[in-house]
């Protein structure tokens, strides 16, 4: 689950149709995120022991859950924060990891030796390992899974970048830019960071559906957002226990993650396609 | 020879380095968390004071922290993990007998989603594309589903509904079935697409026009040329899959209620058993340090490429 | 037709791009009898390894193949099945492709790929296989074949690879080989012993296909010669009379555009058409002195490495300065020190008789030693448009547009991205670059060699204004004498990092004094000889 | 309290209390009990594993099912409270409430072939009080243990600083099970793992987080008076297995794995059927609780804040959607099944959140802020509930969400976070929490002194977390405790309960019942005094 750097190729579908229908979906969780209360036809939190597991129908359209509130209500709200600790971390992963990456490809021999033995220890432990000493440590939250998560990615990043910025300082045109005379930090913030970059922000897109996963597996166990703050790893969690009279509870959070995973899987590596195609040699 | 045995030392060097490493953060780690130790190990809210002191001591946490932190690596050196906080029992004690499951259910894991995934990028690559769309669109989705949610539901369906597997409890092969079938699930769709697009971009070389040339036929070149390929990048990934089965079994041990070393972790965290946390961090450090040697080196089995390359 | 082993008449291969259909080949006919050899000549595109691959039935997914009449090795393979093919392929017709590293899989020995050919045709029996894979490499001339069989591809040398693709398609004895590029990615010296195997098989009886664009080549081994433009052939003969006397205007062009001895310092590719631009005042003089430069690298192995020992030459304003030698010669290292990209390990470099190596970046007068590289799509940032790259060097608006004109480029060329130009395009935008800080030298590393001939032939008169224009000295690092010899003025030949050989081109070439240098010159085909009484009006 | 889930209780084997709610004890087999077969193995599942199964170092529940069977106890409490002889064949109370003398039966032999003598039962109990023993229960239970005289072989005099009343209640639960003196000098190191006593059942293994393994007793030939049958157990062996999913566990017994499970979620437990029947005991004790913070200087200080919250949740419905019907809404400090419980508590208040608001305008709570909360002097009415998530059990989250959630409805803000053991520990240290939730298993109204007594503070071990100082209420429990005259104790403890109730000084939220799911050829689980299931008659038809 976490450990960052989803090795989903490229294979991915790229029809059209896939494609806008991966657009809509994100554009639908944005707006869950931004404005549930345009989707949600109830508070997410409002308690109504009365229609306790009530089944599916015109007053909810996903059931009701054990204390009575709107299921569906509350999957359209669990958006923002699935979203935000999907993005989250992968932007803590990305900015830290690309900063020390690109550090350990310029900064010189002591500096990469000594950074890149931290990275290879870091990346000895799972990623799951690593997030779940986070969470030992801050304790268990939104803020802290988000941390948690990005730390957790930072070292495949590290390398990631690295390996990126090596290619680019050894590439032709940065040696063309030397011959001409341009100066050290010339080079390395026209040509260095703009190409080595991109590369990895594209990559970390994909990792956003990873990080989106990993977050409701921590969920799961118990160790996210607490309670009511709708979440749907643990709303998949609490519901489990009613699969047989109440399957909408387990199923519906169930599928809108994996609905959601493979929108930003497939959004992606559409762009990582993009991008591969637009570059010299990558095709 | 010499080089081998240079890079081989160094790799050594590098798995110690690795293991102190996990340790020194295990330990920061978890004396940075807020909580008092003592009092999660014994359980109750009301200890008295005289209790929570004895235990204190008994622990040795009363000691100044570079104390402590000094004798775990002296008992790390010696191999002794210490004495869990909860379970009372030595902690090597407690991996040994919980490493198994964990291995067992990672190992059955592999094999369920390595066979298919071999099966169906041979089949589909480059070939048929309403076949090859499908197949896609599966791993899409599979790649896509947290593990938790697919256990949930082939618990929902092969256990509680048809009776086709036990729910829990993992004796024998039948309580592996399930457990390893839901971490397969996902890892089947990464594999496949991983091995199929190495595959395809094997059979578009220039090597398999000659091949074909020579007369080879279509599955002579899949299995003798192409598979060995597309096997090259999932050996690179073993780092991320044996993260990813680690980390899978933390959950579907949990799903499942199977023992094993993911449950063990969680529960200590949680209840801030530090032995136990230090102990499972040292060893599954140790051990990816060591399954990512072993990968090395088949590594330059399978490409004969690398053999050459010293360090 | 009887005892044609080859008989096409009518081929047409199209391939589908997306929604449209791209005819490659459009109504080729081909013969070949045993023991004779027919060369395809064409540029890239023109639809050559088209035919090859047709010739094997294997144009691949997307591609539809027809023809009046298709038979190979003796057989009718017109709309055979895969499965017919299979017993056809190796059997009555074997391939060999360009660049053996990746036309042998990688990760198997040798000896495997052979014996695969080998055990698929049932050639002999199963315990006898290893024999036969002996066999093969010693027929192919690999030495120690036992070993080599053992040895994986990228323990080998290219030529002994690429003998070792030959022993592969020759494994079950085809009557035809079609061999395309075969000696493409080859130094002269091998390419000579590859080019001798493929005559020592034609010698045989076998019927080869030789598919080239290199006209040198095909002049060495092919007793008539199809060339081929945009998917047709323009013209079919017998190989020495074609060359001496072409009559379709495209042969004309291309044979034009191939530099010869006897055509040194001529335009190859037609009269000027660039507007001259000259300095004055003239750069005169010594501009660049190197001496007894030497740079060690470490190999992976750690074993100390000498790839420039103890060079030295001088380069005055106005010359081209041609340095040859084959890959690993220490080339590509003494153009790096020179660019100052490279601190000699010992000796001196200096420029207008202040020193260049040694000295700190900034102080060093950047601009005055430019470059232009063998792959100019590698050297751009990928971001940047051409009026952007060219304003790198220094350049404001006004000046980018004169440097345009001064390289042959249209104006509106300045807001393209490089990717969307053709490879020619690419490498005047490089030398625009180059021009761009008025340098005084210019080191072209390889600047043709991933060109058409006529592309080349191009460049190659733009250097040469250039240098009349402007007086730029320009070093000239190429592993094709064709071209150092019909452009420079003198000549450095390098081998394991040291000068064997130095001085004025033609003396050089007529009468080289170093063994090594003999043996390059030997090892030349020459098309010159065969069209040595070439009409001059082209030019 | 301690208590992580439902921590402790204190078992008594009376099949009791429970009987005449529903179905349960012997004849679970619905009417088709034929004659009880001797032999078979039965798997139990149950949610927790034990941390040790020496019971005198343990505070678990599940310690105390699995010790049930290894350890016998000197008497046993009956259904209505009162004692019967066990392993004491009768004892004496001495006057001044401060000394029992035990006369022990003959005849009874240790797993370990020690005899029970009075030396065992002195050994058993210092072991418990011993600090090495690290007790975690025990010693709590029997505070004011002075020591034990061995007048011969079969007489223990046991001493006491003071009297107490709930003292035979004490010596009735597994966790002071009399223990093998041969066994107890040995290894402290292995104790946990070796439990010796002379029950119907022998320890056989335990692997972690699989399950505990025990056999028949081939020997057993004293148990208490009134069980189903004399000699040994009916069962060859009893495995108790570690389940924590409650799904999984239910399925492993729908599907047939195992024969018995634990803690059948409520939602489930009408829906079973088929094979398989749910029996059910209602928990002795507290109820699952909300205890108010009511000291001096505290919000909830105001007992007009503390009404409107009791009348701000509707507890009825609430009870009623997360427990499917199964649990029972409580009322009184204590619960029905408890001895002493008064039945006068019940509908003391009514869900009213129109008096609810009322009662907090007059309080002085009575403007609002952006977020609908209502505010006083710049302070917003907030009430801070932490919890920990291992303690949690039941859905009790969804009690505290739903409780959360109504209290909102008439502007409190209920910030109910889930926070570390360590950490819960510190706050309840600092006083820095204005709720607290747990329940509390033990079949003995003196659990209210444990709550309320201005005597158990945390400090001296107590469960008066929040070191309330109710004089009132004091007087009674300490009476309560002092006295061994029935009638008295009677009056004391209603008053106790209803001075709680109509001071509102806690919140009663739900009557904590075990739900145990059998399939239908298991016959003969009678409950202990805990609710815990008792296998000593259990058999399997065949």
């Amino acid at each position: 689950m976490t450990t960052l750097l989803t090795p989903v190729a490229a294979t991915l579908p790229r029809a059209r149709p896939a494609l806008i229908a991966a657009w809509a979906v994100l554009g639908l969780l944005a707006l869950a995120a931004l404005w549930p209360d345009l989707l949600a036809t109830a508070p997410p939190d409002a308690v109504d022991p009365a229609s306790a597991l009530a089944p599916i129908g015109p007053d909810h359209p996903f059931g009701a859950d054990q204390l009575g509130r709107d299921v569906y209500s509350r999957v359209v709200h669990g958006a923002r924060l699935s979203l935000l600790i999907g993005l989250g971390a992968t932007t803590i992963a990305v900015s830290v990891g690309a900063l020390l990456g690109v550090l350990a490809a310029t900064a010189g021999r002591t500096a990469d030796e000594v950074l890149m033995r931290i990275t290879d220890v870091l990346l000895a432990f799972p990623g799951l390992l690593l997030a779940l000493l986070v969470i030992a440590v801050l304790g268990p939250g939104p803020v802290n899974t988000t941390i948690a998560l990005g730390l957790a990615a930072v070292p495949g990043y590290v390398r990631l970048s690295r390996g990126q910025a090596l290619v680019v300082r050894e590439s032709g045109y940065v040696r063309a830019a030397v011959v001409l005379g341009r100066s050290r930090a010339a080079i390395f913030f026209r040509h260095v960071l703009p190409n080595a970059l991109p590369p990895v922000l594209v990559f970390a897109t994909v990792d956003i559906g990873t990080a989106l996963m990993a977050s409701t597996s921590l969920s799961f166990l118990g160790l996210g957002p607490q309670p009511p703050t709708p979440e749907w790893g643990s709303m998949l969690a609490e519901g489990r226990d009613y699969l047989d009279s109440a399957w909408g509870l387990t199923v519906f959070p169930g599928l809108v993650v994996t609905v959601a995973v493979i929108a930003c899987y497939v959004v992606g590596a559409h762009l990582r396609a993009r991008f591969e195609g637009r570059t010299p040699g990558g095709r | 020879m010499i080089s081998a045995l240079r890079w081989l030392l160094r790799r050594l060097a590098l798995a110690v380095l690795v293991v102190l490493g996990a340790a020194t953060v295990a330990f920061a780690a978890l004396h940075l968390a807020p909580g008092d130790p003592v009092r999660a190990v014994i359980g109750t809210l009301n200890p008295s004071q005289d209790l929570v002191d004895r235990v204190r001591v008994d622990l040795g946490l009363d000691q100044p922290l570079a104390t402590q932190y000094g004798q775990l690596l002296g008992r790390l050196v010696t191999g002794d993990l210490g004495e869990s906080y909860q379970l009372h029992r030595p902690v090597a004690e407690v991996i040994a007998s919980e490493i198994g499951w964990t291995a067992q259910l990672a190992m059955a894991s592999l094999v369920l989603a390595l066979a298919p995934s071999v099966l169906l990028a041979v089949t589909t690559a480059g070939r048929r594309p309403a076949l090859r769309r499908l197949s896609t669109v599966l791993e899409l989705i599979t790649a896509s589903s947290p593990t938790f949610w697919i256990g949930t539901l082939l618990l929902a369906v092969f256990s509680f509904r048809l009776r086709l597997f036990p729910a829990a409890g993992g004796d024998g092969i039948e309580g592996l079935v399930l457990p390893a079938a839901a971490q397969a699930v996902g890892l089947i769709g990464i594999f496949t697409q991983v091995l199929r697009q190495s595959m395809e971009r094997a059979l578009d070389e220039p090597f398999a026009l000659s091949a074909r040339a020579r007369g080879t036929g279509e599955t002579a070149l899949r299995l003798r040329h192409a598979l060995r390929h597309a096997l090259i990048p999932v050996v690179t990934l073993s780092g991320w899959i044996t993260g990813a089965l680690f980390s899978g079994a933390v959950v579907v041990e949990t799903v499942f209620s199977r023992p094993g070393l993911g449950r063990t972790l969680v529960t200590a965290i949680l209840g801030r058993d530090l032995p136990v946390v230090i102990g499972v961090v040292v060893v599954a450090a140790a051990l990816f340090t060591l399954i990512n040697l072993v990968v090395d080196l088949l590594y330059r089995v399978v490409d004969p490429r690398l053999r050459e390359q010293a360090a | 037709m009887a005892g044609e082993l080859v008989s096409v008449a009518g081929l047409h291969v199209e391939y589908r791009v997306g929604r449209t259909v791209v005819p490659a080949v459009r109504g080729v006919d081909l013969h070949l009898r045993p023991g004779e050899c027919l060369a395809v000549v064409g540029e890239s595109g023109s639809g050559k390894t088209a035919i090859a691959k047709a010739l094997v039935g294997l144009t691949g997914p997307g591609s539809r193949v027809r023809a009046d009449r298709l038979v190979v090795g003796g057989q009718d393979v017109n709309g055979l099945t895969d499965r017919g093919w299979r017993r056809v392929r190796g059997a009555r017709v074997g391939l060999v492709l360009q660049d053996a590293l990746t036309s042998l899989d990688p990760v198997r020995p040798v000896g495997a790929e052979i014996a695969e050919a080998v055990r698929n045709h049932r050639v002999v029996g199963r315990r006898a296989v290893a024999a036969r894979v002996r066999q093969l490499l010693a027929d192919a001339q690999v030495p120690q074949p036992e070993l080599r069989a053992r040895q994986y591809p990228h323990q080998l040398s290219g030529g002994l690879r690429q003998r070792a693709l030959i022993a592969a398609a020759m494994a079950a004895d085809p009557p035809v080989l079609v061999a395309d590029e075969p000696t493409t990615a080859l130094d002269v010296t091998v390419q000579a012993r590859v080019l001798d195997l493929l005559a020592a098989r034609k010698a045989e009886g076998t019927a080869v296909l030789l598919i080239s664009h290199d006209l040198s080549v095909v002049a060495r081994l092919a007793d008539r010669v199809a060339v081929l433009h945009d998917g047709v052939v323009v013209e079919t003969g017998d190989t020495a009379e074609l060359l001496r006397a072409p009559t379709h205007p495209y042969t004309r062009r291309l044979l034009a555009a191939t530099p010869t001895a006897h055509r040194r310092g001529a335009r190859l590719a037609g009269p000027r058409t660039t507007p001259a631009r000259v300095r004055s005042p003239r750069p005169t003089g010594v501009v660049a002195e190197v001496s007894g430069v030497s740079k060690v690298f470490r190999g992976p192995d750690r074993q100390p490495h000498r790839a420039v020992s103890d060079v030295s030459f001088t380069l005055s304003a106005g010359e081209i300065l041609g340095v040859v030698g084959e890959s690993g010669s220490g080339k590509s290292t003494l153009a790096h020190l020179l660019l100052g990209l490279l601190e000699p390990d010992s000796g001196r470099i200096g420029l207008f008789g202040r020193p260049w190596s040694g000295v700190p970046e900034s102080r060093r007068r950047r601009g005055q030693v430019q470059w232009v590289q063998q792959d100019p799509l590698g050297s751009f940032d990928p971001r940047y448009r051409v009026s952007r790259l060219i304003e790198e060097a220094g350049a404001d608006r006004a000046r980018v547009h004169e440097l345009l004109d001064q390289v042959g480029l249209d104006r509106t060329l300045a807001d393209r991205h490089p990717a969307t130009l053709s490879g020619g395009q690419r490498q005047r935008v490089a030398i625009a670059r180059a021009l761009a800080p008025s340098p005084e030298v210019i080191v072209c590393d390889e600047p043709v060699s991933a060109l058409d001939v006529s592309v080349q032939a191009q460049i190659l008169d733009l250097f040469t204004d250039i240098r009349a224009d402007l007086g730029t000295a320009i070093v000239l690092i190429s592993h094709d004498l064709g071209v150092v010899h019909h452009v420079a003025d003198r000549v450095l030949v390098m081998r394991d990092g040291e000068v064997v050989e130095s001085g004025e081109v033609t003396e050089v070439f007529a009468q080289p004094a170093h063994p090594y240098t003999r043996e390059l010159i030997g090892a030349l085909p020459r098309p010159q000889d065969a069209y040595a009484g070439q009409p001059e009006g082209v030019t | 309290m301690h208590n992580r889930s439902s921590l402790r209780h204190s078992p008594l084997c009376v099949a009791l209390l429970v009987v005449g709610l529903t179905a349960c004890g012997t004849d679970s087999g619905g009417g088709t009990a034929s004659q009880p077969t001797t032999g078979g193995a039965l798997t139990y599942a149950t949610p927790v594993e034990p941390d040790c199964l020496d019971p005198a170092v343990s505070a678990r529940d599940v310690t105390a099912l699995v010790d049930r069977n290894i350890f016998d106890s000197l008497v046993q409490q009956k259904p209505d409270g009162s004692f019967q002889p066990w392993l004491a064949e009768r004892w004496e109370t001495a006057a001044d409430g401060r000394s029992y003398t035990f006369h022990l039966r003959t005849g009874v032999r240790f797993h370990d072939g020690t005899p029970l003598d009075a030396g065992a039962v002195k050994a058993t109990l210092d072991h418990a009080v011993d600090p090495a023993t690290e007790s975690r229960y025990a010693a709590g239970l029997i505070a004011g243990y002075q020591g034990t005289e061995v007048v011969d072989p079969h007489t223990a005099v046991v001493r006491l600083d003071r009297p107490n009343a709930s003292f035979l209640q004490a010596l009735s639960a597994p966790y002071l099970g009399i223990q093998s003196p041969r066994a107890l000098q040995g290894d402290p190191a292995g104790r946990c793992d070796k439990p010796v006593g002379s029950g119907p059942y022998r320890f056989v293994k335990w692997e972690k987080k699989v399950g505990v393994e025990l056999s028949r007793n081939p020997d057993y030939a004293w148990p208490p008076k009134d069980a189903g049958h004399t000699g040994p157990a009916r069962l060859d062996s009893l495995k108790i297995t570690f389940v924590p999913e409650d799904t999984v566990r239910v399925g492993a017994l729908t599907s047939g794995q195992v024969q018995a499970v634990a803690s059948v979620p409520p939602g489930r437990a009408k829906t079973l059927g088929g094979t398989v029947q749910v029996l059910r005991a209602e928990s002795p004790g507290a109820p699952y609780t909300i205890y108010f913070n009511s000291a001096p200087g505290t919000v909830l200080a105001d007992v007009r804040v503390r009404q409107a919250l009791r009348r701000a949740v509707d507890l009825d419905q609430l009870v009623k959607a997360v427990y499917f019907g199964q649990y029972q809404r409580a009322w009184s400090p204590l619960t029905p099944a408890t001895p002493f419980y008064d039945d006068a508590t019940k509908g003391a208040f009514t869900f009213d959140q129109a008096e609810a608001n009322r009662l907090l305008d007059e309080a002085g709570w009575t403007t609002r802020d952006g977020a609908g909360y209502r505010v006083r002097d710049g302070r917003r009415l907030t009430l801070r509930w932490p919890h920990t998530a291992d303690m949690e059990r039941d859905q009790r989250g969804l009690i505290g969400q739903g409780v959360q959630a109504q209290a909102r409805q008439v502007g409190i803000e209920i910030q109910y976070t889930q926070v570390d053991q360590g950490t819960i520990g510190e706050l309840i240290g600092k006083r820095a929490l204005d709720l607290f939730d747990v329940s509390f298993t033990r079949p003995e109204p003196d659990i209210l002194r444990y709550f309320f007594g201005t005597d158990s503070t945390l400090e001296k071990g107590g469960g008066n977390i929040f070191g309330l100082d109710i004089p009132g209420l004091d007087k009674l429990l300490t009476g309560g405790v002092s006295t061994l005259d029935q009638a008295e104790r009677t009056r004391l403890y209603a008053d106790a309960q209803r001075y709680v109730v109509d001071n509102a000084i806690s919140l009663p939220v739900y009557v904590p019942t075990s739900l145990v799911g059998v399939t239908r050829d298991v016959h003969g689980i009678e409950f202990g005094a805990g609710a815990y299931p008792l296998f000593y008659d259990a058999w399997i038809a065949r």
